[in-house]
């Protein structure tokens, strides 16, 4: 079913790696936009946003990430991508994403990342 | 020979369930026309967020009303119409904003119009609203 | 919970190269509406011999016309409609003939109307030959 | 792409295995009675048709198995179906193809019934 999406959740430390599958659209987007906000709203702010699984992300899926980046940072947190696939890769660099968000090539990089301080965009 | 123009109509319930319907028949037509994977991955995306605009602005997710998208390709082009008979809007009125300042204001929307001006090389609104609300898209196709 | 009624409607040129189309249409359909695997193969194939017969007999296999199905679907039951302007038919004047009287004259038709009434609970037929011909047929969702 | 559909052909001894793949409509039945038609053109009348990987049948796929049963059988061959996976088979079956048709389990079993001599609708 291509409406299917999913959130699978582990911890690696102090980090959360939220792992994407399936289609993220306007359907599917409140449900990424809730695990997101959960682990924010619980103090948890090293987020990795695994996409290895993603198949399809559109603006409202991107918004999520838009709209949740300020707050986690000022938290003391960051919101990584990692492992996106080259189809859905086009569409975050379309729009510029790679600028303002730090886009790891898998979810290993993502955790050194954190480990080392890196953000996107700076 | 001579370019043959076909045309596919696909009419469903306005709710952002459809979306995934509306993605396959694009999916399916673009492939008829010739385009290649990527390019028909981005007339997914185009249309998804045409369709998720009339469901969520035109409609205010109003899952009685209904929304078309009619594709029509020959040799050279895709032209692919979304109508809806909701509430318009002005597009002109639609401030362009960039990444970092959506960001900076917490938004979580405002880059649907810019991926379809972006992926297709030509669109038009033609608003009357409450009556026959319809943006046409058009993309050519580039041969391999 | 009142049963909400939705209604799906994909138009296509007539060929049967679109009949995958038609189908997935109807599978997708078909499995919203509550139907099980098996039922839903049943109303890809009534589907498909419907249009089936459209194209290649009320069309002539003139791929210029277009074919509609329109699918509604409520808790009970699917209707889906076919829709074609050609030649229109009798229905009442078409034989039932049996497999091996078929197979005896050597032929490879005449088992499309006898699967689709054999599949759906409900089929009429409203021809005006030229303007517009309609098979409405229904099938009863029998909740598992 | 669900309208794909290919013949494939190999023999074993005087037997003629066609092996049908994906959807058997009335845009592909003409490819499968084509291939049909060359065997029996070509004398080749001992002929099972493996329906192992057939997903898909509507009435005209139906029809080419129905023009050719009795001429083949007059040639003094017969048409076969094997492997026919469930949902298919409910086609054939709603239509009374198992009274008229030998229709066996496996491509084995129908190799083994031309040797005996056996036909269906007998
Ligand atoms: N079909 C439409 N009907 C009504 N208003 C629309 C439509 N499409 C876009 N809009 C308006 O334009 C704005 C920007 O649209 P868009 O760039 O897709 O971002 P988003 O939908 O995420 O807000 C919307 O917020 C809405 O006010
Ligand atoms: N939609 C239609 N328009 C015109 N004629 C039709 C239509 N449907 C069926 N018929 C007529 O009914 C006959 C029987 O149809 P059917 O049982 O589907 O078998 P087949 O299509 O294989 O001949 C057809 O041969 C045709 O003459």
């Amino acid at each position: 079913m291509p409406n299917a999406f999913s959130v699978n959740r582990r911890e690696e430390g102090s980090v959360v790696i939220l792992s994407l599958v399936g289609f993220l659209d306007a359907h599917t987007a409140p449900l990424f936009e809730k695990a997101i906000g959960d682990e924010h709203t619980s103090g948890r702010n090293e987020i990795v946003a695994d996409c290895a699984g993603l198949t399809y992300i559109s603006s409202a899926g991107l918004g999520v990430f838009m709209s949740f980046l300020e707050e986690i940072r000022e938290a003391g947190g960051d919101l990584k991508l990692a492992a996106i696939i080259p189809k859905v890769y086009q569409v975050f660099e379309v729009l510029g994403f790679p600028a303002l968000f730090d886009i790891a090539p898998s979810v290993e990089q993502a955790l050194v990342n954190f480990s080392n301080g890196i953000r996107g965009g700076e | 020979m001579p370019s043959i123009e076909q045309t596919f109509t696909l009419q469903v319930p306005s709710s952002t369930v459809n979306l995934a319907m509306i993605r396959e028949f694009v999916a399916r037509v673009g492939g008829m026309a010739g385009f290649g994977e990527n390019d028909v991955a981005k007339l997914e995306l185009a249309v998804d967020e045409a369709c998720a605009n009339v469901i969520e602005h035109a409609y205010d997710s109003d899952t009685t009303k209904q929304v078309s998208v009619r594709a029509t390709f020959d040799d050279e082009q895709i032209q692919i119409e979304i109508i809806d008979r909701g509430r318009g809007f002005d597009p002109s009125s639609i401030p362009q904003q960039d990444l970092d300042q959506l960001i900076a204001q917490r938004r979580s929307g405002g880059l649907g119009l810019r991926l379809i001006r972006t992926i297709m090389d030509d669109v038009q609104y033609q608003i009357v609203p409450g009556e026959k609300n319809e943006l046409r898209m058009v993309k050519k196709i580039r041969k391999p």
